[in-house]
């Protein structure tokens, strides 16, 4: 077994070095040496998540790749450990346990799905680890062991809602798969859009389950509700699979993104890739990075990128930029603590900046969230999006929703604190999270 | 299973709406059937009523009266059964009475119903409609397989079908007569009672040195032989036994033979076969069936002499 | 002991090492210093706690598929109700060590806006009553499925489609959120089973030792079913049930008895299985899961007492082993796994190695010329019929 | 809103009244156009393009639509426009008001002129006003529905005029149509407003109720309130009418999908009783032959991409009847008489053929595209029909009848049912049941793939397509009775139905969820299904 690890590993970086020498782009600067540090990669291969996650993994290859030709960390080469959890969520939790316990890994990039996260975060907890979490999520945790470098709701959901109303929209159909995401999201945004004053029957909130297809009746049902005489949209948290056949309905029925548009949280270029987006053009995503972006550093990305895959349309997106971010973050985390030791790392973190691939710098907080630019994109004929609007400036992700009863009150701060559900009324730290780490 | 259902009822229902057609048993247009009963007194005295419904009643309870007369010392009492198949009738109004302790054989040419008129009597189809009773009183049409089963009727198939993976010892023990309860099966304790009935059973049928043989090895004589221990071990009034010779050879078939008039004393015995030696070597009443209904009935001398019988197996 | 020769040696080493593993195991994981040649790392203890799980899961569904001939594709289903009553205990032990730390609510109730606990939830503070619902939960639902199914007759293709839309219907239910089972995060974070922390070295040797017992006490109890006249009569019934009708058993109420049995089983596998994985979520009642217990099974060998134990392990092992070592391949290879032993080891490996087992003993005998050509062990008895 | 509502008014008047006598003293619209160029905001378009509808110069359509389609661009070099339309690395550049080609530019030096949906909807009402008075009455048409939607009082007179001098029938009556719905918001007299209700409760469509609704609740008239009234209680008869046939359609749409991925299932299993758990990637396998076949029509002949689906089914059937054809020479074939065990090796097949396919073509969604004839709807009363839907539903049926005729016409299918009813009795009588066994199951496989070929064009080109259909597969067919084809029509017709009804009600998942316990429930009462195979030899 170990031996077909090494093997594998030996023709990934074989094949990746044949790849750099050929784009000739590289002269290694220092050749790592000593022992290699363990880089987990915990994305879903096979099952119905590999559609998304198997990019992410390749996307990490590229970043570990990269950075033994900067020199490595530390002076000491990185080792990817790649493992295939399946998109089975109880195997996640078994091959994170095998990734820190047996391989002994520095540090874990993965998981896509919340469900997946929850299942690992004990493991995580236990073993005191760091998992890097790439993907837009629901927000409402902050873990001590974990770094969320994709959207909050905060960083994705309520700039989109505000972009749809600037273009007076004033009736909502928030149409989600039904699962934790959506249910959440939907949640805070009906009480944001109360709040601006949207009536209660202006308002509908749907559920589909996962790898709904026949999208018929769903989507007769919101074209019935926007034919009411005011300015509809549609906010959808609907996940991967189901996203194709709801497109293709949504054409089919003739609804244009003139009159009803359709802004998805889920949807990035990755998704479009599967559908002839002719019809799509207008329809809305809402990202922190989107390929179109015009920036030196992206160009690079892109390039690598490619390069890297060996094929010029493979896109990049939203969650591989935040694989980005995070990688660098941790590296210079490293490099700032002088160790991999995880509690050194996860005390450096907190205060790393790094230049995002949209222009701006990011930086990690001491909620483990980071600060990104909110990018609101329409659909083009080519399967990418173009900019239609975007943040003045980066938004601090915020771990627990000022727009849930339950979560106002809460606030994470690892850094002073040290306490990822502080209770800023009664002024303590709720749970165990403090406790478990002060004994 | 909805649709015999419906039918029953359907049935019921006719018989409510016209009393006078099959409720009346023997009187019925298959009479052939019904010699030794005498039903003179229903015929006797017309009945007419003010009231409709009084004389739908008075007619009934004649009947009922008449067909417990017809019944009383019968073990098997078919009356009119009809049971079709996709419009095919494989048994059409058949009649017949089987006297207890009485072993009957019953021939007949390919496709004449022997074998749908052993399955509606233990239950595996149900009629289209006919009364089947058994040992006087008991409507066979409203039990179950395992119900009929546990009241005496034992059945073997054309087929020999027992059990393979078991061992012939344990094939017979399965069978054996007593509860029928699945938690007692659970803790079923082995004792001196139940070896003593299956040695006995194992020699009755000869097959005593095969005791731990599993049943897949044995021969297709020896598995016939088998299936009838196992209708033994039940203890049943009545045994079914379905062409018990097929494929067997001639000495099998003398033996089998005897094995079966060994039974008749102490069960009533209704064999069905087309071996006319064998019929011949039982030397018992012979009926003899023709497109699902009674053809001929007597002695074999008897029905093979029957010109009707000669034209079925000879005219076609 | 009577059950010793009824048994047959085989299935007391069988026991034996089982029960020698729960004590061996814990031992060498927690008394043995780390860097002793046989420590066992903490991390393997669940895991193969894991497995020990599947493998009670796939003896249930051997006791039904192998001895009864009912193919369950849903069997997941009860395994999956057992995981969540013990779920829900736990979940109810975190009390106010939750997120929100709401003393009452779990955390996704307190997210999605739940005023109190709904019903259905009462009760599970309390440890007995968890156990009482991992058994009743599962075998309830067993029992009413049987019963109707049995009852109508419905069998083979007929019956296993219907178990598969049973798991599937459950599937869909639990992934609602409305359902008041956590949606499709289903439950976890677990913190504490009667008192000790779940996470404790010392905890996980138990829940291992725990699963090793009932597994051993399992094989036991399928064993003396099997080896009972009822048994007998369950081969029967696999063989030509509608012979066993005729000679007046009723075959509906041995498959009742040996379905709701199995699914007390599979719940008390599920029982066992979660807190060791830590999370029980609707992906349980996918039908896949199902149809892969119904592998192991048969990778192992059905109608056998140790094949599906032996299967469940292997297969599992190797899903571990080749899910790390060759991520992209994997699936190849369990795939090609499957086709391999239908084609080649119909029987299973277990039933395999039964039969040529037999298959000399009796050539054996042919040359000593006995004429009782028949083998003793019933296990090696010709393939199940369908 | 309101802002392109005046525009419109302006341009709509203009057109009318003043363009002919003005429109050589405007500004010249070509300079106007020139104003796109540059880096801009949102804004400045916004006020480029009502400048140029206050032109009333129907030359700056091409311009204002090639904006609108994203096809608008200007030289970074002297910020002049064009009209560009991408060729390879390079753009191919036009005039704006002439469309006059200018050349080929790299890509490089040209910049989009960027658009957004309110940008597109600005340009749409420009059109519309530029256009009313227009040749085209599909033009007219148009723009007498937008004023219909916004039911301006404002726009009664100016609709007034237009009505008189319409003679287009269908258009005079869409331009009734929008100024009742504006004569229902203005302070007219009562009794206009209640006449202006009839013709509403004419129209009789959503819309209208929604409009009708409002004055309803806002009126003190009695006489119009009671016209409103009973105008919404006709409407909403019509409408739940409607709906009710919404649902049969959608009903019978979702049931020839679960037909077509069934129907392939009821070959292999329920007339050879192979428990193929590979048959949804059979269908996966058709699809992704589309995609290839798409892929290879993009690069290679474009202009056959009308027909790239009729060149796919073909092939569909092919290569996935050749799949079949292995699967059954080399695996099945060993397998006949055990049935369960059947269930285990094709399971293993479909994680082999899943796996293989991810290898292949990645694990992301595929594109494939819908040809003209496939997309878009009509109306049909207030119930709007997808092309997409109704061809499959016609093809659903088409495969379905072509089946039935190879079964009970050819000699294939003869000898089929020979093998299926009594293999040793077929055997004997020369037919030769390994090869017929091999075709059968190439067959119900090669079906599957033509399955995928149309479920290409409603759903994901993954490789989890067949694990989508999978379970449905089977429902259908055991639901239908197994070995009867008409069962699984009349079984996918019926779960299709009852699901589109229950949906509107339970919810797709609870409406799911009550299907499948209503399948448990059914098999109690009738165990073989719906069309049970009848007869003394079936064993109870």
């Amino acid at each position: 077994m170990r031996s077909a690890i090494t093997w594998m590993q030996k023709t990934a970086a074989a094949a990746t070095i044949t790849a750099f020498s050929l784009s000739g782009a590289h002269a290694q600067d220092t050749k790592p040496s000593g022992e290699p540090i363990k880089v987990g990669i915990l994305h879903s291969l096979s099952g119905t998540m590999a559609i998304s996650e198997t990019t992410l993994k390749d996307a990490m290859l590229m970043l570990i790749d990269e950075q033994n030709k900067k020199g490595g960390v530390l002076g000491r080469p990185l080792e990817p450990v790649v493992v295939d959890p399946a998109s089975d969520w109880p195997l996640f939790a078994e091959k994170a346990r095998e990734l820190i316990s047996q391989d002994k890994v520095a540090v874990v990039f993965g998981c896509w799905t919340s469900v997946s996260r929850k299942s690992v975060l004990p493991v995580f907890k236990e073993l005191d680890s760091i998992l890097f979490y790439p993907v837009q999520y629901e927000g409402e945790e902050s873990e001590r062991n974990v770094f969320y470098t994709g959207a909050a709701p905060n960083q994705q959901a309520i700039p989109a809602v505000d972009y749809l109303m600037g273009e007076g929209v004033e009736r909502w159909v928030l149409e989600g798969t039904d699962y934790v995401y959506p249910r959440t999201t939907n949640k805070i945004l009906e009480q944001y859009l109360k709040d601006k004053g949207v009536a209660a029957e202006d308002i509908i909130v749907n559920y589909t389950p996962f790898g709904f297809s026949d999208w018929q009746t769903e989507v007769s049902k919101i074209k019935e509700f926007g034919s009411a005489g005011k300015k509809t949209a549609v906010v959808s948290t609907i996940n991967g699979d189901a996203n194709v056949p709801f497109y293709k309905e949504l054409a089919n029925q003739g609804i244009k993104a003139t009159d009803i548009p359709v802004v998805a949280f889920s949807v990035g270029e990755e998704e479009l890739a599967g559908i002839d987006t002719g019809p799509l053009v207008g329809h809305l995503a809402a990202w922190n990075y989107f390929e179109s972006v015009d920036t030196p550093e992206n160009k690079d990305f892109i390039k690598k990128w490619h390069a890297f895959i060996g094929n010029d349309d493979r896109v990049t997106n939203d969650p591989m930029e935040a694989h980005y971010i995070g990688f660098n973050m941790w590296v210079k985390a490293v490099e700032k603590a002088g160790t991999t030791d995880p509690d050194k790392v996860i005390d450096a973190l907190p205060g790393i900046e790094q230049a995002n691939l949209t222009g701006g710098t990011s930086k990690m907080l001491p909620n483990h969230h980071i600060t990104k630019p909110v990018l609101i994109g329409e659909i083009n004929d080519e399967g990418q999006f173009d900019v239609v609007s975007e943040t003045d400036d980066l938004v601090p992700g915020d771990a627990w929703s000022d727009f849930l009863p339950e979560s106002k009150k809460l606030e994470a701060d690892w850094v002073d604190l040290k306490c990822g559900n502080y209770d800023t009324e009664a002024k303590k730290c709720l749970g165990d999270t403090m406790a478990e780490k002060s004994n | 299973m909805s649709d015999s259902i419906i039918q029953k009822v359907a049935d019921e229902f006719r018989a409510l709406s016209e009393p006078q057609g099959n409720a009346r048993p023997p009187a019925g247009p298959a009479p052939a059937a019904a010699e030794p009963v005498g039903n003179g007194a229903v015929h006797g005295e017309p009945f007419v009523s003010p009231h409709p419904y009084a004389t739908v009643l008075h007619d009934r309870r004649l009947a009922a009266e008449a067909q417990g007369l017809a019944r009383r010392d019968t073990l098997l009492y078919l009356n009119g059964v009809t049971k079709s198949f996709d419009g095919f009738k494989a048994i059409n109004n058949l009649s017949l009475v089987i006297q207890k302790g009485e072993m009957r054989a019953i021939i007949g040419p390919n496709g004449a119903g022997k074998t749908t008129m052993m399955d509606i009597i233990t239950g595996k189809t149900r009629p289209d409609k006919g009364e089947v009773f058994f040992a006087g009183d008991v409507d066979l049409t409203h039990h179950d397989e395992a119900a009929i089963a546990s009241m005496g009727i034992g059945r073997k198939f054309q087929k020999p079908t027992v059990f393979e993976s078991h061992t012939v010892e344990d094939n017979i023990r399965l069978s054996l007569a007593g509860p029928r309860s699945v938690l007692g099966a659970l803790v079923h304790r082995k004792d001196r009672a139940e070896r003593d009935r299956i040695e006995t059973i194992l020699e009755t049928t000869r097959l005593t040195a095969r005791r731990k043989t599993y049943a897949a090895n044995l021969s297709h004589g020896q598995k016939q032989w088998l299936e009838i221990g196992m209708l033994l071990a039940q203890d049943p009034e009545l045994l079914l036994v379905d062409e018990p010779v097929a494929g067997m050879t001639d000495a099998e078939t003398e033996e089998t033979a005897r094995l079966l008039r060994e039974i008749a004393q102490h069960h009533s015995v209704v064999v069905v076969e087309h071996d006319m030696h064998f019929v011949r070597a039982l030397g018992v009443k012979v009926t003899c069936l023709h497109e699902g209904s009674v053809l001929s009935e007597g002695t074999l001398d008897k029905v093979s002499n029957d010109p009707k019988v000669i034209e079925v197996y000879l005219g076609r | 002991m009577l059950l010793a020769r009824f048994l047959g040696p085989r299935v007391w080493i069988l026991v034996a090492v089982i029960l020698a593993a729960a004590i061996l195991v814990p031992l060498a994981n927690l008394a043995l210093p780390p860097d002793h040649a046989l420590h066992v790392p903490s991390y393997l203890v669940p895991l193969w706690g894991k497995y020990v799980c599947y493998a009670l899961l796939a003896l249930s569904l051997d006791l039904v598929w192998g001895y009864v001939g009912i193919l369950s594709l849903g069997h997941g289903a009860f395994f999956a109700l057992g995981g969540y009553a013990m779920g829900m205990y736990l979940m109810r032990q975190i009390g106010s060590r939750g997120v929100y730390g709401n003393p009452v609510l779990p955390d996704f109730m307190v997210f999605l806006n739940w005023k109190e606990l709904p019903w259905y939830w009462l009760g599970f503070d309390q440890f007995w009553f968890a156990c009482l619902m991992v058994v009743l939960v599962p075998g309830l639902l067993a029992f009413v499925f049987g019963f109707f199914a049995f009852r109508s007759r419905v069998t083979g293709v007929y019956l296993s489609i219907i178990t598969q839309a049973m798991t599937y219907a459950l599937l869909l239910a639990f992934f609602r959120n409305d359902m008041g089972f956590g949606g499709n995060n289903g439950l976890t974070d677990f913190k504490d089973i009667l008192g000790f922390p779940i996470q404790a070295a010392s905890t996980r040797a138990g829940l291992f030792a725990a699963s090793c017992i009932a597994l051993a006490i399992a094989v036991l109890l399928v064993g003396w079913i099997t080896r009972s006249k009822l048994g007998k009569l369950m081969i029967a019934v696999r063989d030509a049930e509608s012979r066993t009708r005729f000679i007046g058993w009723r075959p509906q109420y041995v498959k009742l008895f040996a379905f709701t049995v199995s699914g007390i089983m599979a719940g008390i596998a599920g029982a066992l299985y979660v807190p060791q994985v830590g999370i029980i979520n609707p992906g349980e009642f996918a039908p896949v899961n199902s149809i892969e217990v119904v592998v192991w099974a048969a990778v192992g060998g059905r109608g056998t007492l140790i094949g599906p134990v032996i299967g469940a392990l292997l297969v599992n092992y190797g899903k571990t082993v080749f899910t790390a070592a060759a991520p992209e391949f994997w699936l190849f290879m369990l795939g090609g796994l499957f086709v391999f032993v239908t084609l080649v080891l119909p029987r299973g490996i277990v039933g395999t190695i039964d039969h040529g087992w037999d298959a000399l003993r009796s050539i054996r005998r042919a040359k000593d010329a006995e004429k009782d050509e028949s083998g003793g062990d019933a296990q090696a008895v010709p393939g199940p019929a369908e | 809103m309101n802002r392109s509502i005046r525009w419109l008014l302006a341009g709509l008047a203009f057109v009318l009244f003043v363009a002919p006598a003005v429109a050589q003293q405007a500004a010249d619209p070509a300079a106007i156009v020139q104003k796109f160029g540059g880096k801009q905001s949102y804004d400045d378009t916004e006020a480029v393009i009502s400048e140029l509808a206050r032109t009333g110069d129907a030359n700056v359509a091409r311009a204002l639509r090639a904006l609108r389609d994203g096809d608008l661009y200007w030289r970074e070099s002297d910020e002049a426009v064009f009209i560009g339309k991408r060729k390879g690395d390079d753009y191919e550049i036009f005039d704006p008001m002439t469309g006059e080609a200018a050349g080929t530019v790299p890509r490089g030096e040209m910049q989009k002129v960027r658009v957004k949906n309110s940008i597109r909807n600005a340009v749409t009402t420009a059109l519309g006003s530029l256009t009313l008075g227009a040749d085209s009455a599909a033009q007219r048409m148009r723009a007498a529905e937008t004023l219909f939607s916004e039911a301006d009082p404002e726009m009664i007179e100016p609709l007034d005029a237009a009505i008189a001098s319409e003679e287009d029938a269908g258009v005079k009556a869409r331009m009734e149509e929008a100024r009742a719905s504006a004569v229902l918001v203005s302070d007219r007299p009562a009794e206009e407003k209640a006449a202006a209700a009839k013709i509403l409760a004419n129209r009789a469509d959503r819309e209208s109720l929604t409009m009708l609704t409002r004055f309803a609740g806002a009126t003190d008239d009695p006489v119009a309130k009671q016209a409103a009234e009973a105008a919404i209680v006709a409407i909403q008869n019509n409408i739940a009418f409607w709906n009710q046939m919404q649902n049969v359609w959608y009903g019978l749409s979702l049931g020839s999908v679960l037909l077509l991925a069934a129907i392939g299932l009821a070959i292999t299993f329920g007339v050879m009783g192979v428990i193929n758990m590979a048959h949804g990637e059979m269908v996966m396998i058709g699809a992704y032959t589309t995609y290839v076949v798409q892929e290879f029509i993009r690069t290679n002949a474009p202009g056959l991409f009308e027909y790239s689906l009729f060149i796919a089914l073909p092939l569909a059937f092919l290569v996935a009847g050749a799949v079949g054809l292995v699967m059954e020479r080399g695996l099945i074939r060993f397998l006949y008489g055990r049935p369960l065990e059947t269930l285990l090796a094709t399971f293993g097949v479909s994680l082999i053929l899943q796996q293989a396919v991810r290898t292949i073509f990645g694990p992301s969604n595929r594109e494939v595209g819908n040809p003209d004839f496939m997309s878009g709807a009509f109306d049909l009363g207030l119930m709007s029909v997808n092309w997409n839907r109704l061809w499959i539903i016609v093809f659903a049926l088409v495969v379905f009848a072509a089946l039935l005729a190879v079964l009970n016409k050819t000699p294939l299918g003869l000898q089929m049912r020979a093998v299926t009813q009594n293999r040793k009795m077929a055997a004997a009588m020369g037919i030769r049941t390994p090869w017929v066994d091999a075709m059968t199951f190439a067959l119900g496989s090669g079906i599957a793939g033509i399955a995928g070929v149309a479920l290409s064009q409603i759903d994901n080109v993954s490789p989890n397509l067949g694990q989508g259909y999978i379970i449905d597969s089977f429902m259908v067919v055991v639901f239908g009775g197994v070995g009867n084809l008409w069962g699984t029509l009349v079984g996918a017709m019926t779960l299709g139905i009852v699901n589109k009804f229950l949906e509107p009600f339970a919810g797709a998942v609870l409406g799911k969820i009550v299907v499948l316990v209503l399948i448990i429930l059914f098999i109690q009462k009738r165990p073989r299904g719906l069309f049970a195979q009848k007869g003394r030899f079936v064993e109870a």
